[in-house]
């Protein structure tokens, strides 16, 4: 980062030449930085250390099911593979992806403001997150771990010979990372707004990033008391879901579920935000149904809590609780129907331009769709019971995680790298980057879904012969899906050097993000900005501030 | 190469259970694919029509259509609410036990299905049911949770310790189905399967009257653990009251008089008919005589089971895995 | 914080607002926040009392014989020492908004104090629990419980789970608790020696005051829960 | 400080005896046998108590809408929790019957 020369930047406006990446070099400049931009530089950097480390486990077991026998490794190294892979991927990539980083960036400019709330809790979440990392690193050093990422009791308890316990240490410490963000980002967005933006002129990703924080706020805790009670059974010896005294292993699905599920929605909700930004402005149209896509990530917040059970159909739940988590999972896939049809309708009538964001952006919608009708599937009861525990599951999340939030991220991180770094990445080989994730990702994903109606069981090591062939799709799939986050990773640390110098407004957007330099000054704003608009004020004649 | 194309997406449907649940993802497949494919050409043309031009400036227009989105509220939510009631009728078909079930137990272990039919016929991993009648597994595991579960019957249940749980469908079709482990469950999980053989009624009659089929080593271990109780004596561990009789079979025994014995067939046959004839040394004449109970079957089946003690024994210091 | 100039830290300095706008906004914060923090707190204390009201229905005889086996006078003394020092925490910040700075400094010495008594009794609980061989995994021989008398219908051994309840949610309190004489005792170096709280700066006060009140309401449900019923 | 609230003193130490008064309470009521009503009178008295320390003790009476919004929030979503999960329970019937003749151990 600190290697971008600041020399050639002149602007006429500008008091003070620094921005936030040259204004310290030195290194404990950045080890106790409170800002949070910088902070959200180093969550980036981080996160995709783990992305890479998870998807080389992805792609390893991958290729141990190109062929039924299971003859490329052991059974028990593909358990850890598969194990490693959701733990990294889930704990240490999707909860903090959007939130950590582009939330932690963009949160406080949106609103108008200097800093989060609390800079310091910031940093600590980030060291804290660290020290979770170096569990995580612990976990694979002592050779991983291999109860899948959902430590079902009582097999993480007492019969796995692995490192439950620094991968549950690992989850555990992830988890207040998660909270601390949480309750900054509530804090920051309840108290911490510029004087006239109101409620209804905030950027639906800050609405998105506030119903983020209330689940990371209220659901982590409970996560992080179940995996210390794990934890704590590995180190004592006995434990509350332990059978052999009495302890019922379905309430560990209880209380994992209850933060897991809704974790889902940490995981899709930032992703929200950032499809409502990058569409509005590539479309150069006021977002439709503004009222509703707002309200709509609130009460997906709040009804997320209440769908848990349906993991748990047929995991020995009462029937009568099944029903009621299956009529509210039904009501709570509405909203997100309804905000992809608004998405689309937010289209008509404007001046569409199809950059790399908006390819993105676009394959988000197709896949999260996806996903997203894939989970009616799960959420019928009666249909869970040949589907659960299927790879069409495998399918159906990885639509939603993949398909919708790594999109998403791909979407926000090309729409703001430009804020973020003031470069510009090579546009021809992201928008080409954009379709050979969405083409790797549908080879991957889609050959799952015919997998688990055949009846393919998730975590299988070897299967039988006749699904080979779809596997081996799958394989090619995550293959190619590799080589186009590589690609990416590659194209952008190729732009912190090399890239154009991008305008304080590549895109023309709209936002107060757009009215500030690239990169923002340490404290964003030389004055706390007053607003007087509405969000996504596109319509009317626009002003192009293109700068190329 | 036509060989390599010929992959099955469609699965067996072998269950009256399979015939109520097909047609409902086969609808809801039918659905996704018409809104995904519709939603995706929307976008595609709204982008083509609506793109910006170079050269025109044309002001954007924001779309304000509140029934258009009243409608895509209430639509979904009503087929939403359909498919819940839909689905929970299925449900409900799929968790009420019709009467006259065939009873079965079932209980998992790491990393295998013990099954027990009503007239004590057991097997392992397979399950052998006559078409056309429903059939009830009452489930159990010894160890960690696992799932039974039968693709083409479209049917799978959790097994969970210290609980009972279970599973019924009625198949349709005779034949020879796949059977698995549907919740992972450790480190040999993929290998947990079997085969769920449906067949005709007579022929099911005849098979259960057969006999166990199952191995003499496997057998003998129920005999010695379950059905006798040999093992609450024969423990294993020292201070038991009865020898530990790991690693016995062809090794020399020392006999209470002094003199000494090598623990072949023929000694250990003695031993369970006539224990009290040639007692091992430190131990008292406490075993029951077996001579009424056991048939040749049973007291090869036994003996089939000691020899397999030793015999794993040996195989597991050859691969160097120490006994746990 | 960007400022060049750091106020000196002064019982009458007025807070350093920082990158907020004015100090209002960073009081008002800092309240919402701590709330927040305690929300995040009942909740991971909730996983704990599900687990409870889980067991609890599934084996009521269990855990009246494990009530039994708990020296209920203790657990009143230990809610009266939180109840005092919630008290004595309150009053602190009371005497910190009004500058009272002896009356301050005996109050939050109180707190502690207390806070510490909590502790040492309930070091001889647990090792009551010990010498009784209650502690389940560790050193598990409940000569003292007369079962037979108890007339359990649930297993016997299911006692354990009452006891790993036990130990799990009273030790994460006392674990609260240390961690909160633990920040307490930095405060107190604060304020004994520079004087570092006073009307215009007391947050730091008030914020550990909620901790410590919210380890108080904990306690008020685990008295009952555990000790009494 | 214009958020400051100055409470008087007095509250304090008449809370802190309703407080005492409630935990004695408590006891005694534990120490008589009521049926099924023990655990119910329990936690309304730690319900009574904790309200007193929130709303008291914690200022929340004096609180902004807000803060008290997330003050209930938080054992609002705590009762959430209790009630989802107790519900499988509380409703768990085994719908499918019992164990037929499990005879293996």
């Amino acid at each position: 980062m600190a290697v971008v020369a600041d020399r050639q930047i002149i602007h006429e406006t500008e008091i003070r030449p620094r921005h936030y990446l040259n204004v310290n070099h030195s290194f404990w400049s950045w080890f106790f930085t409170t800002d949070h931009k910088r902070i959200a530089m180093l969550y980036l950097g981080t996160i995709t250390v783990f992305f890479l480390m998870g998807g080389v486990f992805a792609l390893l077991f991958r290729l141990e099911l190109m062929t039924p026998e299971g003859d490329l490794f052991q059974a028990d190294t593909y358990n850890r593979f598969f194990t490693l892979h959701g733990v990294l991927m889930i704990f240490f990539f999707l909860v903090p992806s959007i939130p950590a980083t582009l939330g932690n960036f963009l949160l406080p400019i949106m609103v108008g403001c200097r800093d989060l709330a609390f800079p310091k809790v910031n940093l600590a979440s980030y060291w804290i997150f660290v020290f979770a990392g170096m569990f995580g690193v612990g976990m694979l050093a002592s050779g991983g771990v291999d109860t899948g990422w959902t430590f079902y009791a009582p097999l993480s308890t007492h019969y796995s010979n692995t490192s439950v316990f620094m991968a549950a240490m690992a989850a555990f410490f992830a988890g207040f990372a998660s909270i601390l963000t949480g309750v900054n980002f509530i804090v920051t967005v309840h108290k911490m707004r510029a004087p006239g933006l109101t409620w209804f002129r905030l950027p639906l990703f800050v609405w998105a990033q506030y119903a983020t924080g209330i689940i990371m706020m209220l659901g982590t805790p409970v996560i992080a008391i179940t995996l210390f009670l794990v934890a704590l059974e590995r180190v004592w010896g006995v434990g509350i879901f332990d059978p052999a005294h009495g302890g019922d292993p379905v309430l560990f699905q209880h209380m994992f579920w209850f933060y897991s599920h809704p974790a889902v929605y940490i995981m899709i909700l930032p992703g929200f935000g950032v499809i409502s930004e990058v569409i509005a402005c590539f479309s150069r149209n006021k977002i439709f149904g503004y009222h509703f896509i707002a309200f709509s990530s609130l009460a997906i917040a709040v009804l997320g809590f209440f769908v848990w059970g349906h993991h748990m159909f047929i995991a020995g739940q009462s029937v009568y609780t099944g029903v009621v988590f299956s009529l509210i999972t039904m009501l709570v896939a509405v909203p997100s129907a309804i905000k992809v049809f608004n998405w689309t309708a937010t289209f008509y009538g404007g001046n569409v331009t199809l950059e790399s964001p908006m390819l993105y952006a676009i394959g988000f919608m197709g896949l999260f769709t996806v996903g997203g009708l894939t989970g009616l599937f799960l959420a019928a009861m009666g249909m869970d019971v040949p589907l659960h525990d299927t790879y069409f599951v495998v399918a159906h999340f990885h639509y939603v995680m993949v398909g919708g939030m790594v999109m998403a991220f791909m979407a926000g991180l090309h729409f703001w790298w430009p804020k973020m770094t003031g470069r510009m990445y090579p546009e021809f080989i992201a928008k080409f980057n954009a379709v050979i994730v969405f083409l790797g990702f549908n080879a991957t994903f889609f050959p799952q879904f015919i997998l688990g109606w055949l009846g393919m069981p998730r975590r299988y090591h070897a299967y039988p012969e006749e699904w080979q062939v779809l596997n081996v799709m799958s394989t090619a799939g995550a293959t190619i899906l590799g080589f186009g986050f590589t690609l990416a990773i590659a194209y952008f640390i190729w732009s912190l050097f090399y890239g154009e110098r991008a305008g304080n407004n590549p895109w023309g957007a709209k936002g107060l993000e757009w009215t500030i330099e690239s990169p923002p000054t340490t404290h964003n704003f030389h004055h706390i900005p007053t607003v007087t608009e509405d969000p996504y004020n596109y319509t009317g004649r626009e002003e192009v501030n293109v700068q190329q | 190469m036509s060989n390599f194309l010929n992959f099955p997406i469609i699965p067996v449907g072998a269950s009256t259970f399979a015939e109520k649940v097909d047609p409902l993802f086969y609808l809801l497949t039918l659905m996704s694919t018409v809104l995904t494919v519709g939603i995706f050409m929307g976008i595609v043309i709204m982008a083509a029509v609506f793109r910006k031009k170079p050269g025109v400036d044309r002001p954007s227009q924001a779309l304000h259509a509140p029934i258009l989105e009243l409608t895509w509220t209430i639509i979904p939510t009503i087929v939403g609410l359909g498919l819940f009631v839909w689905g929970a009728v299925l449900f409900d078909d799929y968790i009420k036990v019709p009467e006259g079930a065939l009873q079965i137990d079932v209980i998992a272990k790491q990393w295998m299905w013990k099954v027990q039919h009503e007239n004590g016929m057991r097997e392992v991993n397979d399950l052998h049911i006559p078409v056309g009648r429903p059939v009830k597994l009452t489930m159990m595991s010894q160890d960690v949770l696992h799932n039974y579960a039968v693709p083409a019957m479209r049917v799978k249940q959790d097994v969970i310790p210290g609980r009972y749980t279970s599973l019924w469908f009625e198949p349709t079709k005779t034949g020879a189905f796949p059977m698995f482990c549907s919740e992972y469950c450790g480190t040999e999980h993929s290998l947990m399967g079997g085969t769920v053989y449906v067949m005709e009624p007579q022929a099911y009659n005849e098979w259960l009257a057969g006999g166990p089929k199952v191995s003499p080593q496997e057998a003998g271990r129920f005999l010695f653990e379950e059905k006798l109780g040999c093992v609450t004596c024969h423990t294993g561990v020292s201070g038991a009251r009865g020898p530990d009789l790991k690693e016995v079979f062809g090794h020399a025994v020392k006999l209470a008089d002094g003199s000494s014995v090598t623990a072949d067939e023929e000694y250990l046959r003695e031993s369970i008919m006539e224990p009290a004839k040639r007692i091992v040394a430190t131990f008292t004449p406490l075993m029951p005589n077996f001579a009424n109970q056991l048939n040749d079957e049973d007291v090869a089946n036994l003996i089939a089971y000691i020899k397999s003690l030793t015999e794993e024994e040996v195989v597991e210091v050859e691969t160097g895995a120490p006994a746990p | 914080m960007s400022s060049n100039s750091v106020p000196e830290i002064g019982p009458s300095t007025p807070y350093f607002a920082g990158h907020f706008e004015d100090v209002d906004q960073k009081i008002e914060s800092d309240i919402l926040g701590m709330w927040l923090f305690l929300a995040q707190e009942i909740m991971f204390f909730g996983g704990l009392f599900t687990a409870y009201s889980v067991y609890r229905h599934a084996y009521p005889d269990i855990f009246q014989l494990g009530a039994d086996q708990l020296n209920y006078l203790m657990g009143a003394g230990n809610t009266m020492f939180l109840l005092i020092s919630s008290l004595t925490m309150a009053m602190t910040v009371y005497y910190t908004q009004h500058g009272q700075f002896r009356k301050q400094l005996l109050c939050f010495l109180a707190t502690m104090i207390f806070g510490s008594l909590f502790l040492v009794v309930k070091y001889f609980e647990y090792k009551e629990k010990w010498d009784h061989g209650l502690v389940p995994g560790l050193n598990w021989d409940p000569h003292t419980v007369d079962f037979a008398a108890a007339n359990l219908t649930s297993p016997p051994e299911n006692l354990k789970l009452y006891f790993i309840l036990y130990f799990t949610m009273t030790g994460l309190h006392a674990l609260h608790m240390v961690i909160g004489i633990g920040i307490g005792i930095a405060i107190f170096i604060n304020m004994l020696l520079w004087k570092k709280y006073g009307p215009n700066r007391y947050m730091a006060v008030e914020m550990f005051g909620f901790y410590w009140h919210f380890v108080d309401i904990v306690w008020v449900f685990l008295f009952p829960l555990i000790y009494l019923i | 400080m214009s958020v400051a609230h100055h409470v008087p003193a007095k509250n304090y130490v008449i809370n802190f005896f309703v407080l005492m008064i409630l935990m004695i309470a408590t006891v005694v009521a534990a120490r008589f046998d009521f049926g099924g009503a023990n655990l119910p009178i329990a936690l309304a008295i730690a319900i009574t108590k904790t309200a007193c320390i929130v709303l008291f003790f914690m200022n929340v009476r004096y609180g902004s809408p807000l803060v008290r919004v997330f003050a209930a929030g938080g054992f609002f979503w705590l009762c959430i929790m209790l009630a989802f999960t107790l519900s499988d329970y509380l409703l768990f019937t085994n719908v499918m019957g019992s164990p037929t003749t499990v005879a293996i151990p």
